[in-house]
């Protein structure tokens, strides 16, 4: 009983921890899918969502009703039980990485040591259920979906480590808060703006989104990976497509931008979610503007510019960097 | 491209190569092959540069007629070029020569019934596979016509190229027309 | 980024054949191609056409030449007045009718809008091919401006049937050359903007660059015509090389490339609008007073006895229309030959160890219009 | 090395070039209509399906029967019938229906009647639930019409 008392206050904690980082998951899903539709939208000259509640706010909702009611189908000579799996293996695991972010000074699920590495561990993660997903759906265009997937994110993890690793060696810690402390006179994308460039572009090709979507290129391979989901399984893609989003972007901000450091706001303790949400949302909406913009890149070019530009110049960049911090 | 080189090169292959008038025709040759002579011709227009328009088929008695038409990129040169099928409605391919062919003579198969001899490929190309014996556009009896029907009369009296329609012209052919089909 | 065919030649084992389409995003209609794939690099293809035929040759060998007027506009439904054109082009060249000076202009001018019109909607849908959302709803909005322009002088926004034989059915008034004029001064504007969000950006030249390249020698053997071919530096244009209608009055370039890839004929297309823009502005600015009908047109309209050709040039190449006449006012035979079905047919030998996000944008530079092929 | 580089930069700008264009398009006013909701004006000039013209005149159509456009129509969609009645010169039209789904809209019809008694409707909303739904009787139309 004793032992309970002492781990009662880790378990409620953890709880809590559970339940808002339920909320940032579906919440984050809701206000991205409704801000993507929208800035689509506008970028394209017509209104986007207009037709549920006003300018559309509540489309979100009800798309999720619709997609909870779908049947769910399993095509023939599946592979049912992967193929169930794989939409679960990409929304369940990302909810643990947000429990290392720190939100403010005051606002941190865990403040673990090894924060970035479980964060880029459980990362990883989704990966395998894309591959899973494309493997079991018995469909070549998915089959394509996930090759192209689990080659273009292994390529680019490494420049995305590598530019995260230069920030770490400044900081000599994995501890995220740690980096944010770090980060007090200057932001580390003053000091590092090459690797925050190529951070920037990693995360675009991580994140699965245009210019980089080949995994799921509409007009290659109709939906890629996901040509045969519906329903709720589909709608779990995109939840943890969203969600994976908002923890790269996360990353981003802690690493780059100082995280929750900002003007604090008067009568407000704790004003820095609403700076770290702000730097946050400011990431998203480039990803969101971009996707927008470009046409696709095809897949060996992807592979060049990350093997040619990007992992040389973070190479160079770390070097630099470790360098600078041998000298200073 | 010389052209009296090419027509020079046209009478080796075919006795029959008329100069028509292009403003009212729209082709400023016709040429008449035998049907062992095509692939010669085709090699030939592909070495003058020509490329292919359209191949089709014209049924007519006495026999379906094949119509090739080649134009030429650099001057205006349309060329018609007409062979017959033999009784097993079969003709050379030139599909080899002129890779463009291989579609249209698939085509011409499906519509016509047109068998074309060491053909690559020759699979119904619209038609579904068990519709292959349909010929939709093969003339039914009465309708078909003889091919001095459908061929241009020798110009008569000062043919002016951009003139009315003589009714006494229009309403001559028709009976023609029908002389043929009672025959 | 073409994989040598020769040393796969011995490993066919290792293929496996994807269908793309009938329903497919990228094929733009019911056409089915069968992919011999090697890994993802496309090792053999095979067009499967036939899904929309619609029997056009058959039913024009069963009604009067002038009833046909309105199918022309349904083989291809981006270039309706082209094809309305090149039929009322051959009927009058076949029966010898005089078309009225303002009919011709009036028919230059609703069919070089109609090319332009082609030619955006090709641009908008080919960049969605290539995975760029945004270019479309630019060119859409363009295009409604010169759908609205022909919408009021013809009566319809796709399927136009405004031709006649002997002139046009409606006369244009002072609004439309003034929103004409206005469109004009848009779309220049515009180009600027279309420079800057597709033609420049490295993703699109490193896409269409090297790709699907084509030869003079390759579209000869295919009859590959249009901005294919004008892409690989042949200047054929049926406006200048047949010329027909009024197009010998008026000063315009036709633009080629020397390359031959997707590029060269993107760049060619994209230039063909503003030669487009050019041809209408002189045509409005020569516009001659009169009748828009020939004064005798007869109701049956009979076609002496013989074969007559009519080439125009569609938005996709070159368009003939060839009528076997048996002096009655039915068509013997009618057979049209359509720009796309010969440029599909390069399509086995272009794409041949293309990868397959190579074969989406080789396909695209075609520019296919389905009901076109499938006639 | 050289091009290496240029090219990084030359694609870069290009690039920043892309997305000034979206962002400005951004803070543009939309361009689209709310179809449903508001409605554009359409050209007098559209071409519907053809209807019977109400004369001010003589409060009702001009059809006198002839069966021209009947004739005409390449694709055989309209149907006029008429009979005879006493002190009516000529015969009186009795039946006019046009089978909408068939037809292609090419105005023979309309070109082509003596008396000028066709035109083009305005009517662009259609939607039915069956195709009887655009079997449309001309007759009746023109009688109910204001």
């Amino acid at each position: 009983m004793e032992i309970f008392y002492s781990i009662l206050p880790d378990l409620i904690r953890m709880v809590v921890c559970a339940v808002c980082g339920a909320a940032i998951v579906f919440g984050n899903a809701l206000v991205m899918g409704y801000a993507e539709r929208k800035l689509a939208g506008h970028i394209m000259l017509r209104p986007g969502p207009m037709e549920v509640g006003f300018h559309g706010v509540y489309q979100l909702v009800v798309d999720g009703l619709k997609l909870m009611g779908k049947q769910l189908v399993v095509p023939k000579n599946a592979d049912r039980p992967l193929f169930m799996l794989a939409p679960l293996l990409a929304f369940a695991p990302v909810f643990v990485p947000l429990l290392v972010i720190p939100f403010s000074d005051k606002i941190q699920g865990f403040d673990l040591d090894i924060g970035l590495l479980v964060i880029l561990a459980l990362a990883s993660i989704n990966l395998l259920a894309i591959l899973i997903g494309g493997w079991s759906s018995n469909n070549k265009y998915s089959l394509f979906g996930a090759f192209r997937a689990v080659s273009q994110n292994v390529a680019y993890e490494i420049p995305m480590l590598l530019s995260l690793l230069s920030i770490i060696f400044m900081t000599n810690t994995f501890s995220l808060k740690g980096v944010v402390a770090a980060q007090s006179p200057v932001w580390f994308i003053v000091i590092q703006p090459l690797a925050f460039l190529i951070y920037l572009v990693a995360i675009v090709a991580e994140t699965n989104r245009a210019p980089f979507d080949l995994p799921e290129a509409e007009s290659e391979l109709t939906a890629g990976f996901h040509t045969e989901y519906a329903g709720m399984s589909f709608s779990l893609f995109v939840l943890g497509e969203y969600a994976n989003m908002f923890i790269v972007c996360s990353v981003a901000t802690v690493f780059f931008l100082g995280g929750s450091s900002g003007i604090p706001l008067p009568y407000f303790e704790y004003s820095g979610i609403i700076w770290f949400l702000l730097k946050v949302y400011l990431l998203m909406f480039f990803l969101i503007w971009i996707r927008w913009t470009y046409p696709r890149t095809r897949f060996d070019q992807l592979m060049n510019f990350c093997w040619k530009y990007l992992i040389p110049f973070s190479l160079v960049n770390l070097i630099i960097t470790v360098v600078m911090v041998k000298l200073l | 491209m010389d052209i009296n080189q090419v027509k020079k090169q046209w009478q080796t292959l075919s006795t029959t190569i008329e100069d028509i008038d292009y403003a009212v025709s729209g082709h400023d040759y016709n040429i008449c092959l035998e049907r062992d002579k095509v692939r010669d011709f085709a090699t030939l227009m592909l070495e003058e540069g020509f490329y292919l328009v359209d191949l089709m088929a014209v049924h007519v008695t006495p026999a379906i007629e094949v119509v090739y038409q080649f134009a030429h990129f650099e001057t205006r040169c349309r060329v018609l070029a007409r062979a017959f099928v033999d009784d097993n409605s079969e003709i050379a391919t030139i599909a080899d020569i002129y890779q463009g062919a291989n579609w249209h003579e698939r085509e011409a198969r499906d519509l016509h019934g047109v068998v074309f001899v060491d053909h690559p490929y020759l699979f119904p190309l619209i038609l579904a596979e068990e519709d292959v014996d349909l010929k939709p556009l093969l003339k039914k009896e009465g309708t078909l016509k003889d091919i001095d029907a459908v061929r241009r009369k020798p110009p008569e009296p000062a043919p002016e190229p951009k003139t009315k329609v003589k009714p006494e012209g229009a309403e001559a052919k028709p009976e023609a027309a029908k002389s043929q089909e009672q025959s | 980024m073409a994989m040598d065919v020769e040393t796969l030649e011995d490993s066919r084992h290792h293929r496996y054949v994807l269908n793309m389409g009938p329903q497919h995003p990228s094929t733009h209609g019911v056409l089915r191609i069968l992919l011999e794939l090697e890994g993802e690099y496309a090792m053999e293809l095979l067009p499967v056409l036939g899904y929309g035929h619609r029997c056009h040759e058959k039913i024009a060998e069963h009604k009067p030449v002038k009833s046909f007027m309105p199918n022309t506009a349904r083989m291809d439904y981006l270039g309706a007045l082209i094809y309305n054109h090149g039929y009322a082009h051959l009927l009058e060249k076949a029966a010898g009718v005089e078309v009225p000076e303002r009919a011709e202009y009036i028919r230059v001018i609703t069919s070089e809008l109609n090319r332009i019109q082609s030619h955006l909607l090709w641009y908008g849908a080919y960049l969605l091919d290539l995975g760029a959302f945004t270019p479309i709803m630019y060119a859409f909005d363009d295009r409604e401006h010169i759908l609205d322009i022909l919408e009021d002088v013809t009566g319809s926004r796709l399927t136009y049937c405004y031709f006649r034989v002997g002139g046009v059915s409606k006369d244009i008034d002072d609004k439309f050359v003034t929103s004409t004029r206005a469109f004009i001064k848009r779309l220049r504007s515009r180009f600027p903007m279309y420079e800057d969000l597709v033609n420049g950006n490295i993703i699109l030249q490193k896409r269409l660059n090297d790709v699907g390249e084509l030869t003079p020698q390759l579209c000869a053997r295919y009859g590959v015509t249009g901005p294919l071919l004008r892409g690989t530096g042949v200047d054929y244009d049926m406006r200048r090389a047949e010329p027909y209608s009024i197009y010998p009055q008026f000063d315009f370039e036709i633009p080629t490339e020397t390359k031959g890839d997707c590029m060269a004929s993107f760049l060619v297309r994209f230039r063909e609008m503003e030669q487009s823009l050019r041809i209408i502005e002189q045509a409005l600015d020569g516009l001659p007073e009169g009748p828009v009908m020939a004064a005798k047109v007869p109701k049956k309209l009979k076609i002496p006895a013989g074969d007559y050709n009519a080439s125009v040039e569609a938005p996709r190449g070159e368009l003939s229309y060839y009528l076997v006449s048996d002096g009655s006012d039915v068509p013997y035979r009618l057979k049209v030959r359509t720009p796309s079905y010969s440029n599909l047919s390069v399509v086995p030998e272009m794409c041949q160890g293309m990868l397959l996000s190579d074969v989406v944008s080789a396909m695209g530079a075609l520019d296919l219009v389905i009901p076109e092929i499938d006639r | 090395m050289k091009s290496y580089f240029s090219e990084l930069f030359t694609g870069a700008w290009s690039l920043i070039l892309g997305l000034k264009v979206t962002i400005k398009a951004l803070f543009t006013p939309i361009v689209t209509c709310q179809y449903p909701r508001e409605k554009l004006e359409i050209t007098p000039n559209y071409r519907g399906h053809i209807d019977l013209v109400k004369f001010a005149d003589t409060g009702t159509h001009k059809c006198i029967t002839c069966g021209s456009c009947m004739r005409d129509c390449p694709s055989d969609c309209i149907v006029v019938d008429g009979e005879k009645r006493e002190g009516v010169k000529g015969k009186a039209l009795t039946v006019f229906t046009l089978d909408f789904t068939k037809c292609s809209l090419c105005g023979a019809c309309v070109e082509v009647c003596p008396t000028k008694a066709l035109d083009y409707s305005n009517e662009y909303e259609l939607a039915g639930y069956a195709r009887e739904d655009f079997h449309y009787d001309l007759l009746k139309r023109v009688e109910e019409r204001e």
